[in-house]
């Protein structure tokens, strides 16, 4: 495991190398631009002139009802999205095994998020803590009702009485939203480990991620008070939150455990690839309530993210396959269904700021860069990331992260990227990425190493052998007997 | 009687199987099996191209009276022949006995239905 | 079958004394409490006070837009959510056979529910059967205009030109809406016979047990006139309606049809687990429609019952998980999804009256409930439930309805339940839940009788063995011939 | 390959016949109605008389959010809902390539759709080309701004400063609900030519077919300055648009192609039914989007349009069931599934036009259509249409066009059909569906000539033999090694 | 030793397994195959009506001692007939040796437990 | 030549592919098996633990020169031993001839590759 060590620190070490070494270049106008930012902005100072007929802050039924199907269609990408996405990728012996751990994650999360995900993520703390962590104040929910406002808005919002403003939807609604989001973060990582690890350990790992890890995050790039969403960081719906996130505790997750008894490089064939077409297929479709629906509202904005987000994603399934079929001769059923993820990852934090161009650059860029990443990079490196969690979702996030401070146009809200004159977004946008690559890469070391200690995390080589869902839960996908 | 054993592709099932209607077999088992011999196959996943030994084949089987094997072999071989790498094995060993479920008979004549 | 008819007269007994006990303990403030409940208030009685400026009423599209997507949602549940839920469950050689049942309930109800089902269970009769069945005024949706508003309503109404009050979505919609019910209910019942019943049998016996039960115990606790409605008993989404209904009648069938051939209380392993969790997750993301479409609206209310609902779901699964763990060694898959669709049926009636904590109480409590009657007290009692509708849907809804007379919390609508000093709101729970035991297994009894005789319904020993696909459908499900 | 084309011109030849006969019977006031019809006026005229509080026009949240909706429903109709609903049923050594036909379509049209599909489809030209192609001021969407609205819309409109009328909807969520279309009218083809096309020929007729054939027909149609448009033709979702106009490539296709090795006018059983299942289930609920969303808003029209596709093909798909038990004994899965989708095809042109009667008698009448052609005709016409696309959406469409010039009712919108008096609205519906026979006929033959000599369509008797899977894409479906 | 192949129907199966259980054929190993015999079953297929003579069938495989056979024959007729065309056949062939790998032993001891 | 069957635990496949390999044995065949035999191996479901006796299997199959036989033997032995029960069997039966598809050899030389 030594090696696996050194590995880590390489890649880390690349990374955060090129991102400062970028970050040095044109830093002038970040903050000024920052300072602009009303995007998220909770518990937002005085800003509306009260009219003379002021009208009682209402819930509006439209936005209300994108945003439940919204909530509900994110739900759906990783339960059965992810499901079967990753279900059908791995050999027959493992396939309940990886959908368990998405079904257990929905479970377990959400009750974290209610109990106190929510609370430590958009909940506000004071003093010194305030950018980096909430606190206790909206465990289990506690003070808010259900005719609140949400107090995080995008494009809606209302004056209040006491001349705030106010989102425009329910505010448990936002909770229920957001807590999509903290379920299907961890759920990514678990296919960097797929095929090899203990039930117990997986979970553990998990649950310690998703507050340590996840909830901060969130906070720093999301919450009115985090100090990264006062940089000016742009993520419109989640690529340095979940996928920059998840990619990197990915990779470190991938190299701690270690390869696959028998791996040597070489692919394994996906034991059922028309399950791979539904996973894409709905998260496809549910994609559309992450991004789409991270504007809180059915709105204009809304629309445009779906736009960018569908064309990204068409796109670069496309190139995938053009890719596949100049390289190997033939487009592959797998091959389109990763390009298609690789492009609703990465197009996941700039879709509420590009337009058609960025969407089609964006979608375009990805395939190649996770083509070169999951075909020649991965196998010199040597390191077995299963159904390549760090591939797809660590290399098409970062890609979407820095994409936005290219390609944030005025013409959608009020951001520039750097081809539109800001030079200072995309170095926010590598300070931000830079600094989650650190802090997950770090954190899910000490994590696993905790974990390893405390329930052991790498099945035995037996375990692996006979296959996780036997061993793991004394079930066979697939029984033919009548 | 003789158990004739045959590992085809499976891409010449339908050949073999009118060739063998055409010598008189009416009559026969099969099932999906892999094989690993001389030839290999290749598939593509997420830009890796990778080389496999382990082919999917079909193993068809039956009993038939010795005087008709000769000529079943060589409707295998005909119908089942590509030239290419990997047409497959014919394996003939012997049978002591044979019986119809249905009716009890025992040895040759439970082989072939009598009019 | 002479033993039959003792455990079903046993079991049927002891539940109703069970309430009964319960019902004589505290029993007055009921009648006062129910006064109140304008919930669900058909051509309800002037209200509004007209307004010098008075508006003409209005579709709302919010509500409008989220109220079609709910009714989509309730039908994915059955199709394609219950057939492969159910159809993962059974032996290979019956599984089209249960997904045809999915399929033809949802084409055959839904006719009926147009043709004259919508009439008899939401429409008015006059005199005295007025609060136990409806009249044909609305056979064929006669008199219902495109933009008639909904006479039921929730959370959102409007007043109208007469001084009534009127809801804000289409009145089509809300017919839509409930026939998606209405097609749900029989279909959860097939569990409870599948692998060995006659394909007529179960139809004829379908639309009998839909006409006859379905219709009019909708009509008792949802139809304005209904008496069980005007005594004030709770049932948000459907816990009597629908889940203690079938989850009854289901009991019954299993009883009266008899044990599969070779049953001996031992389980036999699921042709597909995949398809099961495909089945939940989409229960699980439909089931936001059921329940938060309940309120007829997209605001505050919905909100919270998907909250309430996602939350109870997630810590029965985990909670399932958690037992497997404890008394089994391995947390399993087939457990974790039994586990959440247990906690979807427990909120059921309770999912807009209760919050955080009785969700989160639910939720574990169903899970405990449904693990020992499916796990221990089934094998004692000795029926044959195949996929345990009565023991999750039984026993799951009868808790979910004494639960909402217990956790109904004045914080989310104007109802208290026991622990909010409402004793008699248990006590009406307990005589609706107790009615619609009686009335759904004596009717169940008797429809089985008549359908038996009249085209009989159990399958022959030899369809049963060559499996119900080949034998009722002339179809095999997979084929490998190439 | 001579035959063929005489079974072409024979089948096209008749059809034509057909419904030129019936347009010579009572052709009067056609021109009268279609002048009323301001259905979908694009760029319209002045119309509202502007009040003295002219209030800015503005998007309706409610409207947008249901068509967010629909729009990610007709997505997962073709993926996954269609993928699986075709993938099924073909041979498994298949399933694949009919899959990532299904997805790269997906991809390849959405770009097609915004670089310039949409703008020939929905766009305006000048001079006499206006009522038949859109020019190119669309191309990549450029001038259409995220807060546009809607230049189309049916229901809901509102006024606008110049005294023009508008939508309620963002521009861009039109083009996406319409790209939805665009992308599944060509997938719905592939059922023709299923198990024994190139990939390469595949690809390149769908793009040739979907600029050449589906923009221009959507431009008559449904563009403000289509011809057909302005003669009164209507379809409200894609009867001709999509269906008519796909069912005839189809068949054109089929026998262009020629037969499969081997086929002999006998049923191939399918490969997994439980997908036919899931994928009919799929387009049974995506459909609602693509129904109901098609009045672009949340209102009475879209409850009436849901209200009647569900009613038609319930209806159809229970009719089936019974003509299947009547001839065969035997009611099937797949029979059941295949009358739900012709159900589905025959109420989209007539969805918002027709009441419950029109829609009941829509689906009896489709059932037993397809049910004959599918089941007898097409074995005496001997052309080898694997998946029935010809069958279903060819004949369905036909119907459900002609149905719509029958049943269409004032009580719905203000449009009538032969059976309220207005014969005149039954020869438009006939001369828009000939037209569009023949338009689809011819180019598809034209396509599949140049297609056939660039690149070649068939698949080697070789590759056919071996399957298109691992020939076109060199994966297997399944794989049980592990 | 002989080896005992049987190609019954799938419904039987649950029959013949008892039977063999109480002939003293405790060991068995099965799986399923398709079978081209005189039996013909239908399908439907969107209002067709086909025919195919590849019927779904179980093949039962094991090995055992001589003196077991005839009582084992005997079962698989008794359990796995209905009397209706394509009950199967039974084919008995020589084995030469048997190894059980958990321990080694050879011949005629590898196939039962002593106790 | 002799016909080799080994039904192992699909778990050892792995060493057991790799094993042959070393005895020469470059070419097989095989497929997955339903076992009943002494093991005995559980399940979950819904609360309920229940035992079967059913054991998913893997059955290798191959012909081979005489020669080979023996050191066949030993390397399936050695590398699908786990010792625990269930492991398995072998059985050897003669062959009496064999036929390469490709080019018609016959005998033993249809079994390897002359170069
Ligand atoms: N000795 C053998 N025993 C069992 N199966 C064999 C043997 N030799 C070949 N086979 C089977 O036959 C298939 C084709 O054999 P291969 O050696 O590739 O073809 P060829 O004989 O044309 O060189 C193999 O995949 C394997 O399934
Ligand atoms: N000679 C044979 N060799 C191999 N399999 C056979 C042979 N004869 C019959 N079978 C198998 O047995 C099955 C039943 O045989 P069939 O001839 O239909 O029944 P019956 O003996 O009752 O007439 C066939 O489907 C086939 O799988
Ligand atoms: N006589 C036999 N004939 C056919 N298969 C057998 C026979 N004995 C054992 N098997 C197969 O071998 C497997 C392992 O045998 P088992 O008796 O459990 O192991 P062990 O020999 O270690 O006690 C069984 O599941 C069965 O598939």
């Amino acid at each position: 495991m030594k090696k696996s060590y050194k590995y880590l620190s390489i890649t880390l070490g690349a990374l955060l190398l090129l991102l400062t070494t970028v970050s040095l270049l044109p830093a002038q106008d970040t903050v000024a631009v920052a300072q602009d930012s009303a995007v998220i902005a909770a518990q937002a100072a005085p800003v509306a002139t009260e009219t003379a007929t002021f009208v009682e802050p209402t819930i509006d039924a439209g936005d209300t009802a994108w945003m439940i199907v919204a909530a509900a269609f994110v739900l759906m990408m990783t339960i059965p999205g992810l499901a079967f996405f990753y279900g059908g990728l791995v050999r027959q012996k493992n396939v309940l095994n990886i959908m368990m751990q998405s079904v257990i994650l929905t479970a377990v999360i959400t009750v974290q998020w209610v109990v106190f995900g929510y609370s430590i993520a958009f909940g506000s703390s004071s003093g010194a803590l305030a950018p980096y962590i909430g606190g206790l104040d909206w465990a289990f929910l506690k003070g808010i009702g259900i005719s609140d406002l949400s107090p995080y808005f995008i494009s809606h919002s209302q004056p209040t009485a006491d001349g705030g403003t106010i989102g425009t939807i329910p505010h448990i609604l936002f909770v229920l939203f957001q807590g999509m989001f903290a379920v299907i973060t961890p759920a990514l990582i678990i296919g960097a480990f797929a095929e090899r690890i203990k039930f117990g350990g997986f979970l553990l790992f998990s649950v310690l991620w998703a507050t340590l890890v996840y909830d901060p995050v969130a906070h720093w790039v999301w919450s009115g008070d985090g100090w990264l969403f006062k940089m000016g960081a742009l993520d419109f719906a989640g690529g340095t939150v979940v996928h920059v996130n998840a990619g990197i505790a990915a990779l470190v997750m991938a190299i701690m455990i270690g390869k696959r008894k028998n791996y040597k490089g070489h692919a394994i064939p996906p034991h059922n690839i028309p399950f791979v077409v539904l996973g894409t297929a709905l998260l496809w479709v549910g994609w559309m309530g992450f991004n789409a629906g991270s504007g809180l509202a059915a709105d204009g904005l809304a629309a445009n993210a779906f736009l960018t987000t569908h064309l990204a994603t068409a796109i670069s399934a496309a190139t995938w396959a053009l890719l596949d079929f100049l390289f190997n001769k033939k487009p592959t059923v797998v091959g389109i269904a990763t390009g298609a993820v690789a492009g609703l990852v990465a197009i996941t934090p700039a879709a509420g700021f590009v337009g058609v161009t960025g969407a089609l650059l964006i979608g375009i860029i990805v395939a190649v860069l996770c083509f070169i990443m999951v075909g020649y990079v991965k196998g010199k490196l040597g390191y077995d990331d299963t159904l390549d969690a760090f591939g797809v979702h660590g290399v098409g996030g970062i890609w979407g992260a820095i994409a936005t401070g290219l390609f944030a146009t005025p013409a959608i809200q009020n951001y520039s990227g750097l081809f539109y004159g800001n030079a200072g977004q995309l170095v926010t946008q590598l300070i931000a990425t830079g600094v989650t690559i650190l802090y997950s890469g770090v954190l899910t070391f000490i994590l696993f190493k905790i974990v390893d200690k405390l329930v052991g995390i790498r099945a035995t080589p037996k375990e692996e052998a006979v296959g996780l869902d036997l061993t793991q839960h004394k079930e066979d996908a697939y029984t033919a007997i009548d | 009687m003789k158990k004739i054993e045959a590992i085809i592709r499976k891409s010449q099932f339908e050949e073999v199987k009118e060739a063998l209607h055409e010598a008189d077999i009416d009559f026969f088992t099969y099932w999906d099996v892999t094989g690993i011999g001389n030839e290999v196959s290749g598939g593509i996943y997420r830009a890796q191209v990778y080389e496999t030994r382990f082919i999917q084949r079909r193993m068809i089987t039956f009993v038939c009276r010795d005087h008709l094997v000769d000529n079943a072999v060589k409707a295998i071989i005909n119908a089942g022949r590509t030239g290419e790498l990997g047409d497959g094995k014919i394996f003939i060993s012997n049978i002591e006995d044979s019986i119809r479920i249905r009716t009890g008979e025992k040895g040759p004549e439970s082989l072939f239905i009598k009019d």
